[in-house]
């Protein structure tokens, strides 16, 4: 990260029944937003792993976004978002003994038609992440 | 009578075609379906979102839209129409005209170029007209065949789109062509017209701009309409603070000759209202102006409910008499009656609730294929055989055979599909291409050596991301043995180029950055298979829809992203394992839990089909509920059908009926079930493939209006049963609606009572028709072509009133007279009557038994105790659970015609596993490493579907995963403290694998 | 400067020998290579430097240098005339003189005649606040005919008139003017509509104010632009949503 | 020494058919724009006999003409000749004698128009010239063989006038052999010769009686009448020949006052070398033409010719040159009673004037074809008395090749030899519209006074121009650099990254010169592109920019041309 303007890097986990779908309608529909998020499919947002989370801070990422089906029924196996909602609140107070800001951490329902929602989160979180500055663990030559 | 022909014609690619398509493929047959418009899709794929469950229409159509247009099976013919038919049932030959379409299918890749440069535009049908398109289109994104087509009436010829397209699929010389098919049955779903509101001048349609029909409000809605999702008034853009709804617009209107009712505008109405309150910002009152709320379907009325309560939509019951437009502020006064008293109301934006006129060209199509028509132009059907047309062979379903929602439209598809697979079910697997693949390398040993495929997609890609730098980027990368990029990955000859590169360089991974897996991964993995690789060891980078196309105006900044999330594909790609898709074989039995008309319908059609079935029925005899029905409101014989179907079952050799017996235990899996049924006092066990459930419902006994105090409180069972006795002498009766039902304790409306009190009231009328019959009612709800009854009814004499909950009826004994007090909402007094007789509508209650078959065979329940079916809309008579079907009154309550509907399509959805010998399940499970599991069960209690049990083996205790039902979803992967549990293709490996690639930018 | 009108006179080097190239006082003339180099938007930005009146010479066909480039000319020069009506300029104010050079014309009599017709119609730019009215209609024709579409369809018309179309057809004249006349105006609204919102968010009531276009004919426009990716919704206000132009290079 | 430097130019047809490579297209362009004193500059470029071309070159570049495939070609020679005119007419401004930048000195044999065009071409590039000629005056064929009235003699006088004004020094009456030698040239420090002596001689025709009185050579004939002598033609004379030069002694003959003129012509009027214009011309005259007679035998009457007997001919199939072969038919012989017999039938070098070591067996100067070196270093050799006979505009092509090749020779630099390649857009001759001929000089213009030249020129300037607009202008363009500011040589650009490949340009272009390559980009050829814009004013996404004349530079132009107005 040279001395211009900070640019956050935000690894994305989206699910991919719903916020996945979302993010590609945002691609069909052109609507543009910041290239900061880089995404990794998985099936249900109840697989994103507290593992992945920390592993993806670790690795010096300044921002993760847990992306879902909406509550309560949208989930094409059922249950999965509940479980990934219990995941990541849990995990926010855990990041603050890691020096890590919860609010790096997001978590966001986007159905398959919510293209321009999709964009609209991801630009929002760079906004944010923005402010927060880079990744504690990068200052401090956590990798 | 000649040979039969294997393959099955269906007319019109709406949910209901494609859902017939995709049964009928699934079992072993080839499909030609058959669409009039360029893409398959019909009404369906406009709608924003369904009720009651608010999904979003194009998420649960879409991926019926792939799977029909990627089926080996299914012929696609788009953009054509029939033009005659000739030959019998199982041999007919048909006379296909595939209008010019001036681009080449093969070649198009859809990518949208020429659209976009296209100098002419024109009316957007799909957007109603409220947002134009370009000459060259296609109807909307996710359409299916994705092939643009050239509307001929606007292109002028300029050629730019020839000149702009890399693919060369623009073919100007392109001209229309005279195919004939041989099919052997053929299934007409051409759906229904939106009635156009232009005909009623006093609503203003067309002259006043936020006049709109429901069909356009649903593209107004929808995220991909002309205003983004946010709801605009098309006068000035504003978003509107008050917005009415009118009910009945061109249906229920002898009038214009629509006297039937709809069936769907009420429900989507109050949708309409509910999604317009929650995409916009700001406070918004919607108000529904209505005759009757007909909310009869499951879960409608607790829907309606919500809307009134949650949503606060407030509901009118009075006829909207004339909308004129205030000039100025382009706002509407509405002038309508209420209690007799004219009002005038403003409001900012009036969407008419259009109903169903028969398709366009219904006529032209009735005649081609020689069918009848009914009265009002749709398809004519005896209400005891729904999916029949006037000719054999040639069967009908959804909105065609008259106005009805979309999961009856998806149940009579099943049910088309297994009328037709009972002429043609000799012909099973003859027309079908079933591919023979390499045998697979093994690759476990190897080195991982990794192929990665970089697509321009003509300029989607290639004209914002360095393809080339990315390339050679790509090729740095470690384990990378050989790296491409072409203009297009999924056409064609590309495919010919990877398998080659495959053999060449000894792959043993593939990676293809390029679009959306959700779209274009069966089609690499399909690839990659044929070139002896096993499917699984494939993985995408989607640099386009997420990449190219959304970072158009930052070309480096798109070419590092496209580098990165190749990397972290890679990464995964040098991860994965060879997995091997589980093979199930099916035991080709049915077990049918219920001889009620639903139960035996089933038993029927698969008998026909040639499979055995198990028929078990509690009671003693068959028949259930429909032994106690009469006469029906369309007039034919109940009684003599009931006779007929039961000495067909019992005829039939291939169904085997155990009478006054019981499924005590159900165990297995889709395809290898074992049940034991008692049946006269032993224990029979059977091994089968499907389960039916049909356990039908019963009659509420009614605890309220002092039933079963007086012997003249009766139900209109009992009433019926006494008229058909001819023990019926009574003056006055009066009939009360709704006991038992659309209350607290049950919710949800019987959706038939109405009717069996307007067909008894008819009875009453027809034999002695001085008595006076008296109807107490809060909504009549004779929906689609019942609504002719009620008018009969009217005409009769019969008295309605209608009653508020407030201010329910009273049944009082007074001395040897009842007296019956109830409030008249037009004169606004308490009247009294002393009826000789007082009919109680009492709701459809299920089961008591319910609950323990549900736990049996480990299928839910709805909250009010009907069995819940795996989707309400789309998958009507499937459970979540494969291989376990349902139809009939277990579902829910429905007419005679509705639960015979049902009944085919479970033998349809039964038949699709049942015709298949071995069943090849998806290979993506989650898979135990014993050593790991420390037996917490923890995964177990995750997985939403029962796939993971418990297994003891040498005196340890650990998980075991049901590779059957498990669906992939890797819940219990992350949940697993010891990470044991391990979902395949998806491992905590490969994506921490993903993540520390992805982060190495 | 009061009376005499400011007018400039686009001409080739091969319309008039070059000691015959002498115009009145107020004329500038400009030699271009050819008049089919004139890009319809040089022509609008030269009237948006507050210009009364252009006149283009070129030989008559079939006798151009460049073979057709006066045939090509004389396309662009009846495109802008219907634009510049659109925005309310007189269209005598464009005028194309196609000289066969065996012709006895004189150069000089034929611009003193131009500038004659331009006297009767009075300066273009008033002076009044009705110039910024002139100005903004120009620079919406400009950019109508800065986007593709018109473009295309008038530089594809000789083709579609002369020879065939895709199809093999012959296009009437009538049809193809219908044709560009209709895109016209929706490109023109709708560039006004992208010059506005370039400036500030605004409703769609304050854009129809504005140009003076019925306003559900503005939300169908705006429709359109948003499809094209050259305007979005920046926020609502209450109850009205407000739009705002993007920015594409 | 033979080092070759060979590079390629690309000429339009008519400029490549030229020998001279006179700028053709440029100079049509220059007419087209009534700019007539630059066009003859821009023919002195390559050709220092602009008015006398345009009387009497054969003009091979109009046989190239790509227009000959849709009407007629353009009357290239008519606007050469009608522009040198108007430069004469009005008074040309005086060349200025070029700056000396070389020392060393060079010689030229023979004044004739190969002599003439070496000596133009050396001084301009700066050497010292001396032009050695045995007649008084300057011109060699063009002063004498050519009568007056198709080659005024002012026209001649005014054209060499020109080139001693560019400081080249002509010696009349000076004869190489007898009073220069290339021994005293040497001495003289002359580092350099040019033997242009040309082919004076007539050839003989070997017959008896060809030395009787009353038998005079066509160009003996000729050069006398130029020198001022008086010759009695007689009643009755017989030209035998068939090429100009016997067509220009009949007519000479005509006008001394002969009664009945004939020319005897073995072959037929096809074969006629003679330009079919002069051959009309001369019949109007009253010559009379017998074809297929050959003479073969002058009769005399005491040394004075009385007639002359012929023999007819018949032609035989035409052999592998492609010629037929007149062949005698036996018994045919006739007789014509005349007073003067005027062999034509060819000129050949005086080779007895030259040193014998350069002669070759056939009559003419052996030179090695490259350096045009005869096998004397230093010594070269050019024109008709390398070539035989020919055209002048020929001459001068070998005049200018040998001014190169001394210059290299002088310098020791490799000798630069063009390659040439005809290029042009005209492929489908139907889709061009048909203009047919507007103009065309009178072969015989009476002499004007003053006023009526005034305003014969300017009626025909305007029809001079229409006729030049009738030029396709097949190369690219051709840098006449004569026009005004925005007229400079210009080329579209296109930005690979904005275009999308509509095909609109492609379509558009009038030269084809624009084409899409392999990944559907348009692509502009550099040798077709003429810079006319058409393109880049109408690409539907500006992906087209002149490399010069760009949009910003014309709108530059409009608004200091309002500066200046306001």
């Amino acid at each position: 990260m040279s001395e211009k303007e900070f640019e956050p890097i935000i690894v994305g986990f989206l699910c991919n029944w719903c916020s996945y779908a979302g993010a590609d309608l945002a691609g069909v529909s052109r609507i543009q937003y910041p290239p900061n998020i880089r995404v990794i499919r998985v099936m249900c947002s109840g697989r994103v792993d507290p593992i992945f989370i920390l592993e993806a801070f670790k690795n010096g990422a300044d921002g993760v976004l847990v992306a879902g089906c909406h509550l309560p029924a949208d989930c094409h196996y059922l249950a999965g978002n509940f479980k990934a909602l219990r995941r990541v609140l849990l995990l926010k107070r855990v990041l603050k003994e890691f020096g890590i800001e919860p609010e790096r951490l997001w978590i966001e329902w986007i159905s398959a038609s919510e293209g321009d929602k999709f964009a609209k989160v991801v630009s929002e979180m760079v906004k944010e992440i923005k402010k927060l500055g880079p990744n504690p663990l990068k200052r401090s030559g956590g990798k | 009578m000649g040979s039969k022909v294997g393959a099955v014609l269906v007319v019109g690619g709406g949910v209901a075609g494609i859902q017939a398509a995709l049964d009928l493929a699934d079992s072993g047959f080839r499909v030609y379906l058959l669409d009039e418009s360029p893409s398959i899709g019909g009404t369906m794929a406009q709608l924003d979102k369904t009720f009651p469950t608010n999904d979003c229409a194009m998420c649960i159509l879409a991926p019926k839209l792939v799977a029909a247009g990627r089926h080996p099976n299914i012929h696609l013919i788009t953009h054509a129409e029939v033009e005659g038919v000739e030959g019998e049932p199982g041999n007919f030959r048909v006379k296909i005209r595939r209008r010019a379409r001036y681009v080449n299918p093969e070649k198009c890749t859809g990518c949208g170029v020429c659209a976009r440069e296209c100098p002419v535009e024109a009316i957007d049908e799909y957007d109603e007209g409220l947002s134009k398109r370009s000459a060259i289109y296609v109807k909307y994104v996710q359409a299916v065949p994705r092939t643009y087509v050239i509307d001929r009436e606007r292109c002028i010829g300029c050629g730019t789109c020839k000149e702009l397209c890399r693919a060369g699929a623009i073919t100007y010389e392109d001209k229309d062509d005279i195919t004939e098919l041989s099919v052997g049955a053929i299934i007409l779903a051409p759906g229904f017209e939106e009635f156009n509101p232009v005909v009623k001048s006093e609503y203003g349609y067309k002259r006043y701009p936020n006049v709109v029909t429901s069909i356009e409000f649903e593209r107004i809605l929808s995220a991909s309409g002309p205003y983004g999702g946010i709801v605009l008034r098309p006068s000035d853009g504003r978003i509107p603070r008050k917005i009415a709804f009118i009910q009945c617009v061109g249906s229920r209107d002898s009038q214009i000759g629509n006297e039937y009712c709809s069936a769907a505008c009420c429900m989507y109405a109050i949708k309409e209202a509910i999604i317009a309150k929650e995409h916009v910002p700001t406070k918004l009152e919607c108000t529904i102006f209505y005759m009757d709320i007909r909310a009869y379907g499951k879960d409608f009325e607790k829907y309606y409910k919500r809307a009134m309560e949650e949503y606060g939509i407030r509901f009118v019951r009075a006829r909207v008499a004339s909308i004129n437009e205030d000039p100025s502020t382009r706002n509407l006064i509405l002038r309508y009656i209420v209690d007799e008293k004219p009002c005038e109301e403003e409001f900012d934006m009036v969407v008419l609730s259009i109903g169903m006129r028969p398709p366009k060209n219904a006529k032209k199509l009735a005649d081609a294929v020689g069918i009848k028509l009914n009265e009002y132009g749709f398809c004519l059907t005896n209400p005891l055989s729904p999916i029949e047309t006037s000719r054999p062979g040639v069967f009908v379903c959804g909105a065609f055979a008259g106005p009805k929602d979309i999961p009856e439209s998806v149940a009579q598809a099943s049910g088309a599909a297994a009328k037709a697979m009972g002429i043609v079910a000799s012909e099973r697997g003859k027309l079908v291409t079933s591919k023979v693949y390499p045998q697979e390398r093994d690759v476990l040993g190897e080195e991982p050596r990794i192929g990665v495929f970089i697509c321009h997609c003509g300029i989607n890609i290639g004209g914002y991301v360095n393809v080339p730098e990315v390339t050679e980027y790509a090729k740095t990368l470690p384990n990378v043995v050989y790296a491409e990029h072409n203009l297009y990955t999924c056409s064609e000859d590309t495919q010919k180029r990877i398998k080659e590169k495959i053999i060449e360089y000894k792959l043993n991974r593939v990676v293809v950055a390029s679009c959306t897996p959700r779209t274009h991964e069966p089609l690499f993995r399909e690839t990659v298979r044929e070139a002896g690789l096993n499917e699984y060891l494939f993985e995408m980078a989607n640099i386009r829809d997420q990449c190219s196309w959304v970072h158009m105006h930052e070309p480096k900044a798109a070419t590092e992203k496209a580098k990165d999330l190749i990397r972290s594909a890679v990464a995964k790609a040098r991860m994965l394992r060879p997995l091997k898709k589980p093979m199930v074989n099916v035991i080709p039995v049915a077990l049918v839990i219920g001889g009620g008309v639903s139960g035996m319908t089933a038993a029927v059609e698969l008998a026909r089909q040639g499979f055995e079935v198990h028929l078990v029925e509690r009671e003693k005899e068959l028949g259930g509920n429909l032994r106690r029905i009469y006469y029906l409101l369309e007039g034919e014989d109940p009684q003599e059908y009931l006779k007929n179907l039961i000495n067909e079952v019992n005829k039939c050799s291939n169904i085997h009926v155990y009478l006054g017996a019981e499924v005590v235990e159900v165990s297995g899996f889709v395809g290898n079930f074992k049940s034991k049924i008692l049946h006269g006092g032993e224990i029979k066990e059977i091994e089968h493939g499907v389960i039916i459930v049909a356990t039908g419902a019963t009659e509420y006994k009614p605890k309220e209006y002092l039933y079963g105090v007086d012997p003249r409180i009766i139900t209109q069972r009992e009433l019926e049963e006494m008229v058909y006795k001819g023990l019926f002498n009574a003056k006055t009766v009066a009939m009360i609606q709704c006991v038992g039902a659309r209350n607290e304790e049950n919710p949800n409306c019987s959706r038939i009572c109405c009717s069996e009190a307007i067909k008894n009231a008819l009875k009453i009328k027809e034999i002695s028709p001085e008595t006076e019959v008296y109807i107490l009612y809060k909504d009549i709800r004779s929906y689609g072509f019942k609504e002719k009854y009620y008018h009969e009814a009217l005409k009769k004499g019969v008295v309605f009133i209608n009653y508020e909950d407030s201010r329910k009826p009273l049944v009082v004994k007074d001395g040897d007279r009842l007296r019956l007090v109830f409030w008249e909402p037009v004169l606004k007094q308490e009247i009294e009557i002393y009826p000789d007789l007082v009919v109680l509508s009492a709701a459809v209650v299920p089961n008591p038994d319910n609950r323990k078959v549900a736990e049996m065979l480990k299928v839910p329940l709805t909250k009010d105790g009907f069995f819940l079916e795996a989707h309400m809309k789309l998958r009507p008579v499937d459970f979540q659970t494969d291989g376990i079907f349902l139809c009939g009154l277990a579902h829910g309550p429905k007419s005679i015609d509705e639960s015979i509907s049902q009944a085919c399509a479970a033998a349809s959805r039964a038949a699709t596993i049942l015709s298949k010998s071995v069943l090849e399940l998806e290979g993506i499970v989650a898979s135990v490493d014993e050593d790991l599991c420390g037996g917490c069960r923890i995964c177990e209690a995750v997985c939403p579907f029962g796939a993971i049990e418990m297994v003891e083996k040498e005196g340890k205790i650990s998980a075991h995963v049901i590779e059957a039902l498990c669906k992939g979803c890797g819940t219990c992967g992350s949940a697993c403290p010891t990470k044991a549990i391990k979902p395949q293709h998806f491992t905590t490996e490969q994506i921490l694998s993903q993540v520390k690639a992805i982060l190495a930018g | 400067m009061e009376g005499n009108p400011k007018i400039i006179c686009f001409t080739c080097s091969w319309a008039f020998p070059e000691w015959e190239i002498e115009a009145p006082p107020n004329t500038g003339v400009i030699q271009v290579k050819c008049i089919g180099r004139l890009d319809p938007i040089v022509i609008l930005e030269s009237f948006a430097k507050r210009v009364d009146g252009i006149i283009v010479i070129g030989c008559s066909p079939p006798d151009c240098h460049f073979i057709e480039g006066n045939l090509y000319a004389e396309r662009t020069i009846n495109l802008l005339k219907k634009v510049i009506t659109l925005a309310g300029l007189e269209p005598e104010r464009l005028h194309l003189e196609l000289v066969s050079p065996i012709e006895n014309k004189s150069f000089l009599n034929l611009v003193e005649r131009f500038v004659e017709r331009i006297k009767s119609l009075g300066p273009l730019f008033k002076g009044k606040e009705v110039d910024e009215e002139i100005l903004f209609n120009i620079q919406a024709a400009k950019q109508a005919v800065t986007w593709s579409r018109l473009r295309i369809l008038s530089g594809r018309e000789r083709k579609l008139t002369e020879k065939a179309n895709a199809y093999g057809e012959k296009i009437s004249q009538e049809e193809i003017d219908r044709l560009i006349e209709e895109v016209m105006g929706e490109e023109y609204i709708r560039s006004k509509i992208y010059l506005l919102t370039k400036e500030k968010p605004m409703s769609v009531e304050e854009i129809s104010k504005r140009i003076g276009v019925d306003s559900p004919l503005v939300l169908q426009h705006i429709v359109a632009l948003r499809r094209r990716g050259l305007l979005a919704m920046d926020r609502i206000e209450g109850y009205t949503p407000l739009y705002r132009a993007l920015e594409v290079d | 020494m033979e080092r070759l430097e060979e590079t390629v130019r690309k000429f339009p047809p008519c400029r490549a058919a030229c020998p001279a490579h006179v700028n053709v297209q440029a100079y049509v362009c220059l007419i087209q724009m009534g700019k007539f004193k630059e066009a003859v500059e821009v023919i002195r470029r390559d050709l220092p006999f602009p008015a006398i071309c345009g009387r009497v070159c054969f003009s091979p570049c109009e046989d190239a003409c790509s227009r000959i495939n849709i009407d007629q070609a353009v009357a290239i020679r008519s606007l050469k000749r009608l522009v040198a005119d108007i430069e004469r007419e009005q008074g040309r401004v005086r060349a200025e004698p070029i700056p000396k930048r070389y020392s060393e000195k060079i010689a030229i044999i023979g004044a004739g128009p190969a002599g003439l065009a070496a000596a133009y071409e050396l001084a301009k590039l700066g050497y010292p010239v001396t032009v050695f000629e045995r007649m008084p005056e300057p011109g060699g064929m063009m002063r004498y063989c050519i009568p007056d009235y198709r080659l005024e003699r002012f026209v001649v006088r005014n054209e060499i006038e020109y080139i001693k004004d560019l400081g080249v020094e002509i010696k009349t009456g000076v004869e190489f052999g007898k009073d220069v030698t290339i021994d005293s040239l040497r001495r003289d420090g002359y580092k350099a010769i040019f033997i242009a002596v040309g082919a004076q001689a007539s050839a003989k025709m070997n017959i008896p009686g060809e030395d009787l009185e009353g038998v005079i050579h066509a160009v003996d004939f000729l050069r006398a009448l130029s020198l001022g002598k008086q010759i009695d033609v007689g009643e009755r004379v017989a030209v035998i020949g068939g090429g100009n030069t016997a067509i220009d002694a009949a007519r000479t003959a005509k006008r001394l006052g002969a009664k009945e003129v004939m020319i005897l012509y073995r072959r037929s009027r096809q074969e006629m070398p003679a330009h079919p214009w002069e051959v009309e011309i001369a019949e109007k005259d009253g010559v009379k033409f017998y074809f297929l007679v050959s003479p073969k035998r002058i009769i005399g009457e005491n040394g004075r010719v009385k007639a002359v007997e012929c023999i007819r001919m018949r032609l035989s199939e035409p052999d592998e040159s492609g010629r037929r072969r007149p062949i005698p038919i036996p018994f045919t012989e006739h007789q014509y009673e005349v007073d003067l017999v005027i062999p034509a039938i060819g000129q050949v070098v005086e080779t007895w004037t030259l040193p014998p070591e350069i002669v070759s067996k056939d009559g003419l100067i052996e030179v090695n074809p490259l350096t045009m070196e005869t096998n004397i270093p230093g010594v070269f050799a050019g024109g008709d008395v390398v070539s035989g006979p020919a055209s002048i505009i020929e001459a001068v092509g070998a005049g200018k090749r040998a001014a190169l090749s001394i210059h290299c020779y002088l310098r020791g630099e490799p000798l630069k030899r063009e390659n040439l390649e005809e290029v042009t857009w005209v492929k489908n001759w139907s889709s061009l519209s048909k203009k047919e001929r507007r103009y065309e000089s009178p072969v015989e213009k009476p002499r004007l006074s003053f006023e009526e030249v005034r305003a014969y020129l300017e009626r025909v300037q305007r029809a001079a121009r229409f006729e030049a607009l009738r030029c396709l202008g097949c190369g690219p363009c051709a840098e006449c650099l004569m026009g005004i500011d925005l007229c400079v040589k210009d080329k579209a650009v296109v930005d690979e990254n904005r275009c999308i490949g509509c095909g609109l340009c492609v379509e558009i272009c009038p030269y084809n010169a624009i084409t899409k390559n392999e990944n559907g980009v348009a692509q502009v050829s550099e040798e077709l592109c003429k810079g006319c814009g058409t393109c880049a004013a109408r690409c539907p996404k500006e992906a087209i920019t002149m490399e010069n004349i760009s949009n910003e530079r014309i709108l530059a132009a409009v608004m200091n041309a309002i500066a200046e107005v306001t």
